[in-house]
């Protein structure tokens, strides 16, 4: 059984990372567990300068969910490679970058400001953002803005660029094919839902942000449809996420498409997780008659054994 | 910070909507300063993900027994309040930061609590007394039926119950009552409602204190940035309340 | 405390009424419990012929909601108005009859034949139907298609039509402006999100249809938002729906700019669900400082009292 | 159908990952013929919706119990097998239609149960047995370690165990004990799995009989047209298994 996966720019012991903002930059998560055990870590999102974030309450639960409106909060990206990148170097662990940005100039600084180091393995591209240019639009709901954030941001970048795609859409694979044309090396996918919920006592929205993004269990039916929509039409390795709290939802994402995956609020409910499910994903993969992750990876859309008839 | 599965010893209601449950914690107690909390996972599969942050009320090291104290104010707490004696709870403790009570010189504590800020107030007033610091505390309530833990504070010294509405001793705000009562104090320590911590505050600003605040959690460990809070340094900083806190200096974060 | 809802062509004794699809057409309830107690009663999508529907399984739990892929199995809309509306014409229980189609023709032609019968108060037109003729693109994800499909059922119906909106889509905002300007009379939101299962053991998609779509409280936090960001931009009525299983949901969709409610999965749950909110409703309105229904209606939208402070 | 709240009264593991409960049901076990199903809330909040339909195993109407066998294969039956004696379960009973067994002209019954398709067969077989019908039943299971209730089915009639690996009884399928083993009937019954139930209609397709069939389901009574099977008839016509079902004629419906 061999749990290795190869995708652009990353050689992961396992496939197993924690996703972009459910961990910070590693150093609490550390304090709990040996972070060599990952398969990679993914950062919480950089943009150019620091940003306070939203307003408090910024997250909120729903049912096997959750709603976060953080604001991408973070000390700008400059400070990160100084005192966090360069502490996560300390161990042997790939890490990506998240980048964020609210024009496709912050996008490729931070983007540049990240190759002054050596120590990042890859970006992740994080088009969520509204585009303060374009009037608000997210860059991640509109292929052509998508596209061009993505070229721009390939050009500006030496390593394997992973555009992190919006759920947000009415068709995802035209979103997938649109950043595959621009240079994509990869996929990341779904970020959240957009949701709210409305507090009855206040009568408003619980969020300052009143918005926020729906993660955990709950996505992970449309988490599931659109990597398999989008492993059909296109060809580049997707990181998979949505929801996943076990090994078993692992394997689930393999299948439908997903080279390998990233655990975000299942984090909050078990700060242990990510070790627990590489422990446990050997395993399952063998229960399910895999002896390797790569071997597992889009078998959803073959024809397998049919539902075993129990007696 | 542990993770870790304890056993319900005892459960109690001891105010209206208000229930003490004590667990053994065998090897972590000691770690425990006053004013932390534990970040509870409330069951019912997935569909409650977040943990419920719960301060510790009580330790008792001898018998590695810790007291928890909460009202019941919506889904996870209603929950949590169906645990039985021998239940099963998985807890992480503790979490955040506590009174810096062992850096601090006082001869005089005032302690100032409201509702379900008083529980870890206890704890804390318990550990001063052991220090040898003259504690009195005001304890505010909503209502004659929410009063809990007034004898065992008399225990530790002065005690002066206040309630909203006057159904019990004092009536009024517990800063009703610190403006009628002349208390000498060192420092105050306080932990109630945000509206009270604000009063608490404004009402003390020139005096040494600390309080302890709330926030809806995330991570609870410092890692998701959903319970910062404002510094009060004009810095645009910010304390993270699950790690920094929830102790804060008087007037070192903005209460919103 | 009155219960009492006026939407166009609808006066409700209170605002509750099952979910399309997740009540058939009544019959089975009304061996459970008298179907008066309703507010309303929104009968299965009718198409013009019956359909057989999609191939088994049809439906498979997620957490905290189910998908379903049933492919609008029903004996067609003549069937329908003899068997079933005349059963329901019994009770003193206003019906909406769900459209469904292929193409524009067909949606007419099966809001036309509605307007044979008088027991039919309104038209609830479900545009998550793929349109065959523009290469199954879905009515409800185009903004154009859907406006044209609105004004063409708006002319062939005598009574109100509340276009049932898909929540697949970037801007949910530009559909129901879109729709609202062909002529709605009301909107319908939100239909299931589109999801996918994989099954572990047969490597496959659980359901035989591949997709469904997602239901229950997974999706409340989507349609929440959804709601609340129409309400802001149109004037018509919105029933609203998307895993509301108690009374407190009802009010948060209310709150939210819901001005009645439709009731789904969760009659899956509890099939007394429905009855159960209704006799349950004034309490909680009144717990939260409301005298009426009406009164609810948008108020999540105003600055209320703040979010008391407990002590 | 009612919505009930029962509580159980016993417990057992009467096979690897198989379990018995029982549970008082007043008032309505006259109403319940063999082959119906109780639909249950398997519980924890909202993140398990569906019902889990699960076949009515015996009924004592003296006692007025109901007993229910099943396997552990999932979230929900995992959690059905965590519940202890005095616990409540949220039930719809009794659901769909059973065997027509009021309707029959028969003096011979032939039994064919696969691994949990057995259950409602069992409460059929009683029932024939009391009804003066004989009774032979034949039973399959994966293995030794599956087998239940062969001393149940022996007090009524007989009964012929099979296993897939022969570790116990015949070995092979139902349908093989069939080719070798003479057996009169008038009717058969058969419940268990989809590939067996084809394998049997076929081998048995000029026989009269009845089967049971499963599918996943939404509601459990006919709304929601999750179950549906198409109709033999050349009609295009369906049925839906949680109402005109879980019991069909053989070869009345097409399986899929
Ligand atoms: C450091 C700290 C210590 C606390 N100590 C105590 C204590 O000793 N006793 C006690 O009764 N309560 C205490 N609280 C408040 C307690 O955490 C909330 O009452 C509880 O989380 C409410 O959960 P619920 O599911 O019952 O309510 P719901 O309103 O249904 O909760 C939904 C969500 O909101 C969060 N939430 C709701 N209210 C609060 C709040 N006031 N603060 C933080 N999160 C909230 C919950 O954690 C949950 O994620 C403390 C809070 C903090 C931050
Ligand atoms: C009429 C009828 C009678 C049944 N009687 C029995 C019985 O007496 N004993 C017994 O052990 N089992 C019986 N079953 C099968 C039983 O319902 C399933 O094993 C059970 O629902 C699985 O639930 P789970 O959550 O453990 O499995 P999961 O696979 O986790 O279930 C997930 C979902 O799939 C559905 N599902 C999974 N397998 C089946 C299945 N085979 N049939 C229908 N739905 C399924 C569940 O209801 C649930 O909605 C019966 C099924 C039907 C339709
Ligand atoms: C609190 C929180 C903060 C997040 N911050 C970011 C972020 O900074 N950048 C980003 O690309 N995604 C962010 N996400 C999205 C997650 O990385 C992930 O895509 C999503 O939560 C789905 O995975 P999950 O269901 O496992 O959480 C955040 C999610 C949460 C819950
Ligand atoms: C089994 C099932 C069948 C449905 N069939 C229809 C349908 O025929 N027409 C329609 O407009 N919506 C249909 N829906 C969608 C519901 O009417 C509703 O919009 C959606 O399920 C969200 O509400 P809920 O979360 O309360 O179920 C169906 C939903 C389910 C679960
Ligand atoms: S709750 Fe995550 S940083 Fe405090
Ligand atoms: S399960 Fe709904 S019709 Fe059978």
């Amino acid at each position: 059984m061999t749990l290795l996966t190869r995708i652009p720019g990353l050689t992961l012991k396992n496939p197993i990372m924690p996703a972009s903002g459910c961990f910070g930059f590693g150093r609490e998560y550390s304090e709990l567990f040996d972070l060599n055990k990952l398969g990679a870590i993914i950062i919480k999102a950089a943009t150019l300068e620091s940003r306070y974030g939203n307003q408090t309450p910024r997250v909120a639960e729903t049912s096997s969910g959750m709603l976060n409106a953080i604001g991408l909060q973070n000390p700008g990206v400059e400070a990160i490679i100084d005192n966090e990148v360069s502490f996560l170097a300390n161990y042997d662990l790939p890490i990506i970058a998240n980048v964020a940005g609210s024009t496709v100039e912050e996008y490729v600084a931070v983007t540049k400001a990240f190759t002054r180091t050596a120590n990042i393995d890859a970006i992740e591209l994080n088009i969520s953002c509204p585009n303060v240019k374009e009037g608000g639009i997210q860059f991640g709901t509109d292929p052509t803005l998508a596209a061009e954030v993505t070229a721009s941001v390939k050009q500006a970048s030496k390593v394997p660029v992973y555009v992190k795609l919006s759920p947000n859409v009415s068709n995802i694979t035209t979103m997938a094919r649109a950043v595959e044309s621009a240079g994509a090396d990869g996929l990341s996918m779904i970020n959240t839902l957009t949701g709210m919920q409305i507090n009855l006592n206040s009568r408003r929205p619980l969020l300052a942000n009143k918005t926020g993004g729906l993660s955990g269990p709950a996505i992970k039916p449309v988490a599931i449809r659109m990597i398999y929509e989008v492993r059909q039409q296109t060809s580049i390795p997707i990181i998979g996420m949505g929801g996943i709290m076990t090994a078993e939802d692992v394997l689930e994402f393999l299948l439908a498409g997903a080279n390998a995956v990233a655990v975000g609020t299942a984090n909050f409910h078990n700060p242990f997780v990510c070790p627990e499910i590489i422990e446990a994903l050997p395993e399952v993969l063998a229960k399910y008659g895999f002896s390797s992750v790569e071997q597992a990876v889009g078998k959803g859309h073959e024809y397998g054994h049919k539902d075993l008839s129990r007696t | 910070m542990n993770k870790t599965s304890v056993t319900i010893i005892s459960k109690k209601i001891i105010a209206k909507e208000t229930i003490e449950l004590t667990f053994h914690a065998e090897g972590y107690v000691n770690q425990i300063s006053p004013g932390q909390f534990i970040h509870i996972n409330v069951g019912n599969g997935s569909s409650n993900l977040l943990r419920r942050p719960i301060s510790i009320a009580d330790v008792d090291v001898d018998s590695q027994i810790v007291t928890i104290i909460f009202k019941i104010v919506g889904v996870g707490t209603d929950q949590l309040s169906r645990t039985e004696v021998g239940d099963k709870l998985d807890i992480l403790l503790p979490c955040g930061s506590g009174y810096p009570i062992n850096q601090l010189e006082l001869d005089r504590a005032l302690i100032i609590g409201g509702g379900i800020g008083v529980p870890p107030l206890y704890y804390l007033a318990k550990q001063l007394n052991k220090q040898g610091v003259a504690v009195t505390a005001v304890i505010g309530f909503q209502s004659k039926d929410y009063v809990f833990y007034e004898s065992k504070f008399k225990e530790l010294g002065n005690c002066h119950v206040v309630t909203d509405d006057g159904s019990y001793g004092f009536k009024g705000f517990v800063t009703d009552l610190l403006n009628d009562t002349p208390i000498d104090y060192d420092y105050f320590f306080s932990c109630g409602p945000t509206g009270m911590l604000k009063a608490v505050s404004t009402q003390l600003k020139n005096r040494n204190g600390y309080i302890s605040i709330e926030q809806r959690m995330g991570c609870g460990v410092g890692a998701c940035y959903a319970c910062v809070v404002p510094t009060n340094d004009g810095t645009n900083g910010f304390k993270k309340i699950c790690k920094d806190g929830p102790v804060f200096q008087a007037n070192e974060v903005v209460l919103v």
